[in-house]
């Protein structure tokens, strides 16, 4: 059972670490604005998400589990809301 | 069990480093604003692997300062952004 | 090289780093920034000898950690004023600069 | 070599690089970008240290507030954002300050290095502390800073309102009793609305708890007063709240309540428990949760106005 809960923690850390630097490589490699804005917030977000997933065993009750997973969210909404206003930001200083 | 946690958060800050070197330097205002976006996910990812690793107290509450710090610096940057493109009083 | 010595070293290039934008810059708000860089440098000072200091049990001596709490509070309170300052001094001169000599020539923007 | 000096190594490099970046950047824009991104990095290099009270202030206070501040000056001077307002110094002058800023730092550091073997320490005093006036508080820190620092605690209070008096008098003599002008002029993209509608609720509750677990665990009175502040402007960024004038008296009140309450109760330890600043054994954790209270609200309160700055003097429709 332990070594269960262990290969799925380091999957999903594992996972999400490689989502991170596949997001920086997006940054570093993607032509305009638009697209590197794009690689940043989607795959970043995810790999948050996978290493919220991996940390969740090591918490010591529930309500720090519930504290990460609240971090997560948070992230999520103002990620997703400031991708938009950075894209918006971007189109209207193309214009 | 600490190194595999140690060794994501040293590849995700090496990840967050690269892309901070990116977005800093331009060349264009808006791009720089991703600096912020990076730190929020990266940064927080990192923290909480090195907080866990290292067995530092109450690291959760710290990151959900540093979400929504990340949030508020990130609304004050395009609130600029727009003064500087002449948008005034609409 | 233990970490408290490496964030040590770290606080005394940011004190450098500082001392060099604030007397570079003309600026007034790049100053304040270079100022605000030399203040975290020492406050990181305070965090090692805090880090150094752990006994009687704790990780770390918390009252060097409790000043620097305290200091990051009064530095952002000086940070405000020196803006606030700024501000006047552009809305009364048309400048931002330190400079004498520039107050009594037309503004830069009538230049540009 | 374990994988953790690699971390300490590269995390010391990315510090002082954004650092620098600070200051070699060319725009204003850019450089406080840079220096909030630092202030971020900084909360890092504090959870190595053990600090995680200091690394939330540094994050909220040093990195977040000061950066918006920055900000929103650099916002109000706009139309010299491009022009340079003097002249840039000369080589010769930068060579000799960059000599000068090497030299203190490299003494700084050696200073460092050559700190004695044994070092000082007042964690007994403060843990003795900690056991007597400060009884029942877990977080050491939170323990200083009531009860065996308490002075200090109050007087910077007191600076912070001293303060936010300086900023208000620094406005012209017309616009006294004004509101600071608002954060924002244009009307907020919806995206930016529903962003501050979803966070500040939130955000308003997590300062709450970060300062109600102060006393027990990594938190306190700064770090919650400082979220509350950063929901509160981030309400007045997306125009859902207004900067309030600065004479009105419910403003007032709370920006003294804090160190108010703090010298009453002071004062009171002297017939009670027989010294100023002390407090009875039996009561000193409800006691010191109450003054905390009314400190967060005076944080929450004046770290917004000193970000709004002066009264305005033109009276908006």
């Amino acid at each position: 059972m332990t070594f269960l809960v262990d290969l799925f923690r380091i999957t999903a850390i594992g996972t999400g670490a490689f989502f991170f630097v596949a997001g920086t490589v997006g940054l570093l490699r993607f032509p305009d604005s638009l697209t590197r804005l794009h690689a940043l917030t989607k795959a970043d977000n995810l790999g948050l998400g996978l290493v919220v997933l991996g940390l969740l065993p090591l918490t010591e009750n529930v309500l720090v589990a519930f504290k990460l997973i609240l971090i997560w969210a948070l992230v999520l909404i103002s990620g997703g809301s400031t991708a938009q206003l950075i894209g918006r930001a971007l189109r209207s200083g193309r214009r | 069990m600490r190194e595999p946690l140690l060794a994501a958060a040293g590849l995700i800050l090496l990840s967050v480093a690269a892309g901070l070197a990116r977005v800093l330097r331009g060349p264009n205002d808006v791009e720089r604003l991703m600096a912020v976006q990076l730190l929020s996910t990266g940064g927080v990812a990192a923290l909480l692997l090195i907080a866990y690793a290292t067995n530092v107290p109450g690291v959760d509450d710290v990151a959900l300062g540093l979400a929504l710090l990340t949030a508020f610096a990130a609304i004050a940057f395009v609130n600029l952004l727009e003064a500087d493109e002449g948008g005034t009083g609409t | 090289m233990t970490t408290s010595v490496l964030a040590g070293l770290v606080g005394a290039a940011l004190v450098g780093l500082g001392l060099y934008g604030l007397v570079v810059h003309p600026h007034p708000l790049r100053k304040l920034l270079a100022f605000n860089l030399i203040g975290s440098g020492v406050f990181l000072v305070f965090g090692i000898i805090a880090r150094r200091g752990a006994a009687a049990g704790f990780p770390y001596d918390p009252v060097p950690q409790a000043m620097v709490i305290t200091g990051i509070v009064v530095a952002f309170a000086a940070s405000a004023v020196a803006v606030a300052l700024i501000w006047r001094l552009y809305s009364e001169t048309g400048h931002v600069t330190l400079d004498p000599d520039a107050w009594t020539n037309p503004g830069p923007e009538s230049e540009s | 070599m374990s994988v953790l000096t690699f971390i300490d190594i590269g995390l010391s490099i990315l510090v002082v690089t954004v650092a620098a970046s600070t200051i070699v950047m060319r725009e204003l824009f850019a450089a406080v970008v840079s220096y909030v991104a630092y202030g971020l990095l900084l909360a890092f290099v504090w959870i190595r240290l053990h600090a995680p009270d200091v690394a939330l202030t540094e994050a909220a206070v040093g990195g977040g507030v000061t950066g918006v501040l920055l900000i929103t000056a650099g916002k109000r001077l706009v139309p010299l954002r491009r022009t340079a307002t003097e002249a840039e110094p000369t080589l010769i002058l930068k060579v000799l300050a960059a000599t000068l800023a090497a030299l203190v730092a490299c003494a700084l550091a050696a200073a460092i290095l050559m700190l004695p073997d044994e070092p000082p320490s007042l964690a007994p005093e403060a843990a003795a502390a900690a056991s007597g006036p400060g009884a029942g508080l877990g977080n050491p820190i939170t323990a200083v800073l009531i009860s065996y620092r308490s002075f200090d605690t109050m007087l910077e209070k007191i600076v912070l309102i001293l303060a936010v008096v300086a900023v208000w008098s620094i406005g012209t003599d017309r616009a006294w009793g004004n509101a600071p002008a608002p954060l924002r002029q244009a009307r907020p993209y919806p995206a930016m609305v529903f962003l501050a509608q979803a966070l500040v609720p939130i955000g308003a509750l997590i300062g709450i708890h970060i300062f109600w677990v102060g006393a027990d665990a990594p938190g306190g009175a700064f770090q919650g007063g400082a979220l509350l502040a950063a929901m509160w402007m981030m309400a007045m960024m997306a125009q859902l709240a207004e900067p309030s004038r600065i004479d009105a008296r419910w403003l007032r009140l709370a920006l003294v309540a804090g160190p108010a309450v703090f010298l009453v109760i002071g004062l009171a330890g002297i017939l009670m428990a027989g010294s100023f600043f002390a407090y009875p054994p039996n009561l000193a954790k409800p006691i010191i949760l109450f003054i905390e209270t009314f400190m967060v609200l005076s944080i929450a309160v004046a770290l917004p106005m000193l970000v709004a700055g002066p009264p305005n003097e033109g009276l908006e429709p």
